[in-house]
């Protein structure tokens, strides 16, 4: 895959010295998003053996992290990475007094420029997964699509605008039930009983995009042979058995170049933001749900991949 | 006779200091780290570092606040689990009062009036919620337990709504947070060096006062309120009074820590703001016995615990967070056993405990039953019983 | 006196040298008991003495020290209740052991040998025992909702229907107005006729020469005297209980001064009590006023209202022709001794702070704190002018005997405790010597008229007539919420107290 | 709203109901005889992981089994610490509560370490009740439906029943209301209370159970999402009744399932809203229903302010 283009190649080279990173995630690790993102990232380069590093999960509260993040600059950590918006703040504030640290941060689009000398910033191309997210379902001709989220916050809502317009690139025909917000990132039970009731309604596609209660969304569409867009693994394989691709983060190019930064000492001064073009963004391979889906998904999704790159189609 | 007594309290405590250990070191090893690294870190999490220690402090204020301001409502037998909540309301007050002054007079606000903008909002915030539950126990008899546990959900959908809509920051963020406070809104730092701030000194304060209340009139009244409401009528205390004025005072001190934890930690208003400070409190309040300075301890060792248990998983490295969690809730309850064995039981509980003293019978012949701790729930059934 | 038994033979429960002791008090010191069947056997002694520890180890519920027991001449060693009522060995205790929630077919079944619930079963039993003792009680409503008496009479049957044969009963009579005993006693000699043995806790002697058949007198746990009451008055019995009692002091004549607390055509609503109808009640400075009634015919409610707890629907309340709340009667000096003093005395708090909780009064300007040595001293000295035993001010007020927590009740209330200064202007007092030894309520009702010689209102409400008639000036009689009766005392007969505490209206009222 | 949303609505409610019910039950046993369970929460996500774990081995069953197993264990602790060591009521409860959410998260990660797919168990599944399933509207909503709904009914039955016909059941209420009398009367007060908590316990257990093995299929950290709290909600509100339980747990899941999926509608109201309703709904219902209880007893001393 493609890396960001900020890495030398030089800089690879003579990182002989292993980096050493401590890094924070808000949720749990094994969540098969977000947080599992950043983590099968450090494992993977860890087996490289360019890093070795400490995770630590469940970071949401700045109140527990702050310290966290403090303990591992004074540590000597090479690198600290606070993945996650919850986490920006505290890596800012700690970032103050370990100038010689290097340290990541993430947030919402306004953080690419808020870097400093020893901060880079990172972000997503929300709009990306939520288009792609529903480009894909548009290609699998469902008619109903139902959403199921966790709660009605500002980017769930922004990426829910960008996956209605990606139905419509793909198939005008369909249309989209209002969203159902289960109230909570955990409550699977609601989530399931959600998505029963909105195939009640005559969904024949339900998409969700949160942690906990994405295992409710699969088990339920699953178990009524419904299909969905968006279950994470963490949902478990029966709930996966239904869903037809996941639009996820990779980390592993970003870190990497994070990590081949301070091996050079080049670190800092700049935002990222992972896309669909660098690889940071990426989807799961198509699943044909015995053959629900039609066969040329993933040749049309490698074709917008293509068109967006060339920037013949834009995501309003 | 007193040889054997000490023996089983020994005995009790030895084994449920076993216990937890055998239980925490289990873990570790489930996780494939060593018991003893997790051993050295719990030590290294609370005292490595001014500024481990520093979070020491941090964590203990707002528990302590609350459990000291409970120590009123838990004396007269008015069981509230609504710190949570009014935590929460307190910190929406606060900030809504924080960024109304800063749009009504711009920066120029100096910082003492942002703190005491902050405090006051914060405080009749929580005060107000809190006279909600007092209100439905005092006209309908509603179970204040039930009802305070309730209206936590309230205000978690009152924060995720505020914070969504008119407290919402203008940054595209993707968990809802408020805007940053201006700087001079901020608790200003104690220690500097690490995050303890001036909350602490509130702490010292309302211990002192809790203190010097614990020997006035109003605090005796309201012991005897809890088991003998009518002799306490005599003594000019009502049923009303004592469930409005016990509920405030908890929801005040809640309210402060709401605006202590967003001025003097985040310095935004964020949806993880009470995160379980109220329970915790309520812990410890029972912990402490009700008494302002075992309260204090109480608090720095749950403090410490939490510290602490980051440091174990810091020091194992592998091992899930969650174990914070765990070792937090084996040893609360080890702590409560030890406790209890330590008191008489009657002390612990020294409110709402009463075996009914009754005719000649003065142990009770139900001295197999839990007498202390079984039937204080509400007091409005103390009250229906004549 | 009464049923002469037929068989001397029958089940004889014997208990010999029972010892037990509690901490450092030796309850019972080498005492001997034996009960036939179809007699009635009394104990009697001062409070404290050891009569309900002694009833206690003989159903089961207390373990003695040392025992040893035997029915008939089979060892008898039971380890709990269950045990002694599968012998057929049943207790009626002091504080009545019936579920209020529960009705008595429920509470019959509450400890069956059969772990499902035979309604049906147990309530043909329970009809069955009924019809035999002569008794007609409610066995389906939940026995909260039943009069002292029938809960009493209630709780009676329960053990029979259980299978009592050996009946032990601990002070049945204390709550019971004159009727409802004379109503009692009937059944006792009926379930002797049947065979069954009977223990009679009481403090009230004249029943013992009444209606026991033998007695045993206990005193500071040794048992002084047993055997048959023939030929023992209720003087005697007294005699070797405590020895001589001092006579009553001649009652001196009193001025009968303004009203100072009144009730003022109140009506009122309560749980257990009858509503109060349109009552109204003066109560004058120097004057005792006896108000008798059986229990729940509205005593305790007017009690209430007079202390200023419960507020009236309709009417008022004036102190000193000012309306007032509970908190300006007790600064107005009104003493209040409750019938339940469980209401009165806070049982974690020591005897001394129970002593002056009343310190605590809102409003009231603590005195300077004297020191902790010299108050203890002060709580002592009352606690041993009112014969509060042990007068200890550092224990636990629920480590007194009941006899004594009256005891103690009674200093604070008219020794030293009102706020300001002490003497009260007002009492209001409910069945005051309840549960107390003939010495220690003598001195109590000396104090009573002692505090209308210096000018108080008294109030005093009882089940036990006599005591009315012995210090009241003016008795009423409350009947089903309502003041049936008003008369000076020269002119209240037993009969016609009697028969208006029943209810029967003979015309005149007040 | 169609036909279709309401009985997608009541259906669902009849399922969110379903673990609030039977840990509704047991919390009835446990206040019922006087004493107060806030370590609910914790059992019933202990019940809800250990229930998967054993799933996954042995089978759905199996789990149901193991599930009522870890929340019987969770209270045979709570028992020791509050009723032997006579530790405080309170402070045990949300230490096992704390305890549980705090392990089954702990043991989750340490099962599913970060990379693997979560595991999944074939759940119980809806049962049919044959042609009653394919009457129009009651069909889908009552015949269509997880058998451990139709146990949880079962359970009710059970419960009435133990209430009304057992001496168990009336010591449990003796206990409950009148402790002293109770023990005076030869009641083994603490036997009876342990073993109203150890029901508790086990079917709170069995409640997380089936929300794993019985709905979802998987475990995921925090997964009874406050479940145990509006239990003991639901249980003061139906008076500790087994009728009053399962109407006051219907109440909530309705409210519940109302405001999930009527959001898929165009009625347009902050999510919070929804959210918040079913509490607001249940503090409501429990005023009304605490003060048809003061009225009963109006006659209540009524104190003066
Ligand atoms: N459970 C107990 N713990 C400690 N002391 C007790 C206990 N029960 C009784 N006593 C003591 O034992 C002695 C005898 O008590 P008991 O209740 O038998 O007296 P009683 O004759 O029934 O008196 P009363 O007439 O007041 O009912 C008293 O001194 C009392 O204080
Ligand atoms: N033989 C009996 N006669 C009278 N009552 C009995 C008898 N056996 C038991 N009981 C009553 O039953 C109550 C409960 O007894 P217990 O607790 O031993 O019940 P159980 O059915 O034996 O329970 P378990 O078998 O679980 O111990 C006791 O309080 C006792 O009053
Ligand atoms: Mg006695
Ligand atoms: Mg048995």
């Amino acid at each position: 895959s493609s890396t960001v283009d900020t890495s030398s190649d030089d800089a690879s080279a003579d990182a002989s010295e292993v980096i050493t990173v401590g890094a924070l995630t808000p949720g749990n690790t094994n969540d098969g998003a977000f947080n599992q993102a950043l983590a099968d990232a450090l494992a993977q380069l860890e087996d490289e053996g360019l890093i070795t590093y400490e995770l630590r999960d469940q970071m949401s509260d700045p109140a527990t992290s702050e310290p966290v993040i403090a303990d591992f600059a004074s540590q000597g950590f090479d690198l600290v990475i606070g993945h996650g918006i919850e986490l920006g703040d505290a890596v800012f504030s700690v970032a103050e007094d370990f100038p010689d640290v290097n340290f990541t941060a993430s947030g919402g689009m306004d953080i690419l420029d808020a870097y400093t000398d020893n901060v880079e910033t990172w972000t997503y191309d929300s709009s990306q997964v939520g288009y792609l997210s529903g480009y894909i379902a548009g290609l699998t001709g469902a008619t109903q699509i139902g959403r199921v989220e966790s709660m009605e916050l500002d980017f769930v809502v922004a990426t829910d605008e960008y996956f209605q317009e990606g139905v419509m690139a793909a198939n005008p025909e369909a249309s989209l039930l209002p969203v159902v917000y289960a109230g909570s990132f955990d409550d699977a039970e609601a989530a399931a009983s959600a998505t029963t009731g909105l195939i009640g309604q005559g969904a024949d596609l339900v998409y969700t995009t949160g942690d906990g209660i994405a295992a409710g969304v699969g088990s339920a569409a699953s178990s009524a042979g419904v299909m969905t867009v968006g279950v994470s693994p963490a949902a478990g394989e029966d709930a996966l058995a239904t869903n037809v691709s996941t639009v996820d983060l990779d980390m592993y190019p970003i870190v990497k170049a994070w990590v081949e930064e301070v091996a050079a000492g080049k670190f800092g001064g700049q935002g990222v933001t992972s896309t669909l073009d660098n690889g940071g963004i990426v989807y799961a391979p198509i699943n044909d749900v015995d053959g629900a889906v039609p066969s040329d998904v993933t040749q049309e999704i490698e074709e917008l991949l293509a068109n967006l790159a060339d920037g013949s189609v834009t995501i309003s | 006779m007193k040889l054997t007594l000490d023996f089983r309290r020994v005995a009790i405590i030895g084994g449920v200091a076993a216990g937890i250990v055998a239980v925490a070191a289990l873990l570790i090893v489930l996780a494939g780290a060593s018991p003893l690294d997790g051993l050295r870190g719990l030590v290294e999490g609370v005292s490595s570092s001014p500024y481990r220690f520093g979070e020491l402090l941090v964590g203990t204020v707002p528990i302590a606040i609350i459990a000291l301001t409970l120590i009123p409502a838990l004396r007269a037998g008015v069981f509230s689990v609504g710190a949570e909540g009014q935590v929460t309301i307190g910190a929406i007050t606060a900030t809504a009062g924080i960024f109304g002054l800063q749009n009504a007079f711009g920066d120029a606000v100096p910082a003492p009036v942002y703190l005491v903008c902050g405090a006051v909002c914060g405080a009749i915030g929580g005060g107000a919620y809190a006279l909600l539950p007092a209100l439905l126990a005092v006209r309908w008899n509603v179970n204040e337990i039930l009802s305070t546990l309730l209206l936590n959900y309230v205000a978690t959908g009152i924060l995720g709504w505020s914070l969504r809509t008119w407290l919402a920051s203008g940054e595209n963020t993707a968990t809802p947070q408020s805007a940053l406070f201006p700087e001079s809104a901020a608790l200003p730092t104690l220690i500097a060096g690490t995050r303890a701030h001036w909350g602490l000194v509130l702490v010292v304060i309302i211990a002192a006062a809790l203190m010097w209340w614990q020997r006035t009139s109003n605090s005796a009244r309201l012991t005897v309120f809890a088991s003998r409401p009518k002799l306490a009528r005599r003594l000019g205390t009502t049923r009303a009074r004592t469930i409005y004025s016990t509920m405030l005072v908890s929801g005040l001190g809640a309210g402060l820590v709401g605006w202590i934890q967003v001025s003097g930690i985040n310095d935004r208003l964020m949806g993880s703001v009470a995160g379980g400070v109220g329970f915790s409190g309520i812990a410890v309040a029972l912990l402490g016995a009700l008494v302002p300075s075992g309260i204090v301890v109480a608090a720095l060792f749950f403090s410490a615990l939490a510290a602490g248990a980051l440091g174990m998983q810091s020091a194992t490295g592998s091992v899930p967070t969650s174990i914070a969690e765990v070792i937090k809730g084996v040893i609360l309850l080890g702590v409560a056993c030890i406790a209890a064995v330590q008191k008489k039981p009657a002390a612990i509980v020294a409110p709402t405990a009463e075996p009914a003293a009754t005719d000649d019978d003065p142990a009770g012949a139900g001295s197999g039953t839990s007498a202390a701790v079984e039937d204080h729930i509400g007091i409005g059934e103390s009250e229906q019983q004549r | 006196m009464s049923t002469t038994p037929l068989i001397e033979t029958g089940r004889v429960l014997t208990a010999r040298s029972v010892s037990k002791s509690f901490g450092t008090v030796t309850a019972l010191d080498d005492v001997e008991i034996v009960v036939r069947p179809g007699r009635v056997h009394a104990i009697v002694g001062e409070n404290g003495a050891g009569k309900s520890t002694l009833a206690k180890i003989l159903a089961g519920i207390e373990q003695p020290d040392h025992a040893v027991m035997s029915i008939d001449s089979e060892p008898y060693a039971p380890n709990d209740r269950a045990d002694a009522r599968a012998l057929g060995i049943n207790m009626v205790p002091q504080q009545l052991s019936l579920v209020g929630e529960l009705s008595l077919t429920e509470n019959l079944l509450l400890v069956a040998p059969e772990r499902i619930a035979r309604r049906s079963h147990a309530r043909a039993l329970l009809a069955k025992t009924l019809s035999l003792a002569g008794v007609d009680v409610d066995i389906d409503a939940p026995t909260s909702s039943l009069g002292q008496a029938h809960r009493q009479l209630g709780e009676i049957v329960v053990a029979l229907a259980e299978g009592a044969r050996t009946l032990i009963l601990d002070e049945p009579t204390a709550s019971l107005g004159p009727v409802e005993v004379g109503g009692l006693f009937a059944h006792l000699r009926a379930l002797c006729a049947l065979g069954t043995g009977i223990v009679l806790i009481t403090h009230r002697l004249d029943e013992v020469s009444d209606v026991a058949d033998d007695v045993t007198v206990l005193s500071h746990g040794v048992d002084v005297h047993s055997g048959p009451t023939r030929g023992l008055d209720a003087r005697r019995i007294a005699q070797l209980m405590v020895g001589d009692l001092p006579e009553p002091a001649p009652r001196a004549a009193r001025d009968i001064g303004e009203i100072v607390l009144q009730a003022v055509d109140v009506t009122a609503a309560a749980a257990r009590d009858s509503q109060l109808t349109n009552v109204s009640i003066a109560l004058r400075a120097g004057e005792i006023t006896g108000i008798a009634g059986v229990a729940g015919s509205g005593q305790n409610l007017l009690m209430d209202v007079l202390a200023g707890f419960v507020t009236p629907v309709t009417g008022q309340v004036l102190l000193d022709g000012s309306p007032a709340g509970a908190v300006d009667i007790l600064r107005g000096h009104v003493a209040w001794i409750p019938e339940e003093r469980s209401e009165s005395l806070v049982p974690n708090l020591s005897t001394g702070d129970n002593l002056d909780v009343y310190r605590h009064t809102a409003g009231v300007r603590a005195q300077r704190h004297p020191r902790r040595a010299e108050q203890r001293r002060t709580h002592e000295a009352a606690m041993r002018e009112f014969d509060v035993r042990p007068a200890n001010a550092t224990i636990p007020a629920s480590g007194l005997s009941g006899g004594n927590q009256q005891k103690l009740l009674v200093a604070r209330e008219l020794g030293l405790g009102l706020p300001g200064s002490g003497t009260p202007r007002v009492v209001l007092a409910y069945g005051p010597t309840q549960g107390l030894d003939l010495r220690a309520a003598q001195a109590i009702r000396e104090r009573l008229i002692a505090c209308a010689e210096q000018g108080a209102a008294v109030l005093i409400a009882s089940h036990d007539l006599e005591e009315i008639l012995e210090v009241a000036d003016r008795v009423l009689v409350m009947f089903a919420g309502k003041i049936v009766t008003d008369l000076p005392v020269a002119e209240a007969t037993t009969d016609r107290l009697g028969s208006a505490m029943a209810g029967i209206t003979t015309g005149q009222q007040s | 709203m169609s036909l279709e949303l309401w009985i997608s609505i009541f259906a669902g409610a009849i399922a969110l109901a379903t673990p609030l019910i039977i840990a509704g039950v047991g919390e009835g046993f446990v206040e019922r005889a006087g004493r107060i369970n806030l370590g609910i929460e914790g059992m019933m996500i202990l019940g809800a992981f250990t229930a998967i774990v054993a799933a996954s081995v042995a089978g759905p069953f199996v789990g149901l089994l193991a599930g009522t197993l870890a929340g019987l264990i969770a209270a045979v602790v709570m028992n020791t610490a509050v009723y032997r060591l006579r530790a405080n009521e309170i402070v045990v409860g949300l230490a096992i509560t704390m305890l549980g959410l705090g392990l089954s998260a702990y043991l989750f990660q340490l099962w599913i370490p970060s990379g693997q797919t979560n595991v999944s168990v074939d759940t119980i599944g809806r049962t049919p009740l044959g042609p009653l399933a394919d009457i129009p509207i009651l069909g889908p909503v009552f015949f269509n439906q997880s058998p451990l709904v139709y146990a949880a009914i079962v359970l009710l039955i059970a419960a009435w029943a133990v209430m009304r016909f057992t001496r168990f059941g009336l010591q449990i209420r003796a206990v409950g209301s009148d402790p002293t009398s109770a023990a005076l009367r030869g009641v083994r007060t603490a036997k009876v209370g342990a073993r109203a908590l150890l029901i508790g316990g086990a079917l709170a257990g069995l409640a997380g159970a089936t929300i794993t093995v019985g709905s979802i299929g998987s475990f995921t950290p925090g997964i009874t999402a406050g479940r145990g709290y509006v239990v003991l909600a639901v249980v003061i509100m139906g008076r500790m009744t087994p009728l009053g339980i399962a109407l006051g747990a219907l109440l909530f899941s309705f409210l519940q399932s109302f405001s999930l999926l009527s959001q898929a509608t165009a009625v347009q109201l902050p999510s919070e809203v929804y959210q918040a309703l079913p509490y607001v709904v249940t503090l409501i219902v429990l005023v009304f229903t605490s003060r048809a209880q003061l009225r009963k007893t109006t006659a209540k001393v009524k104190l003066a302010t």
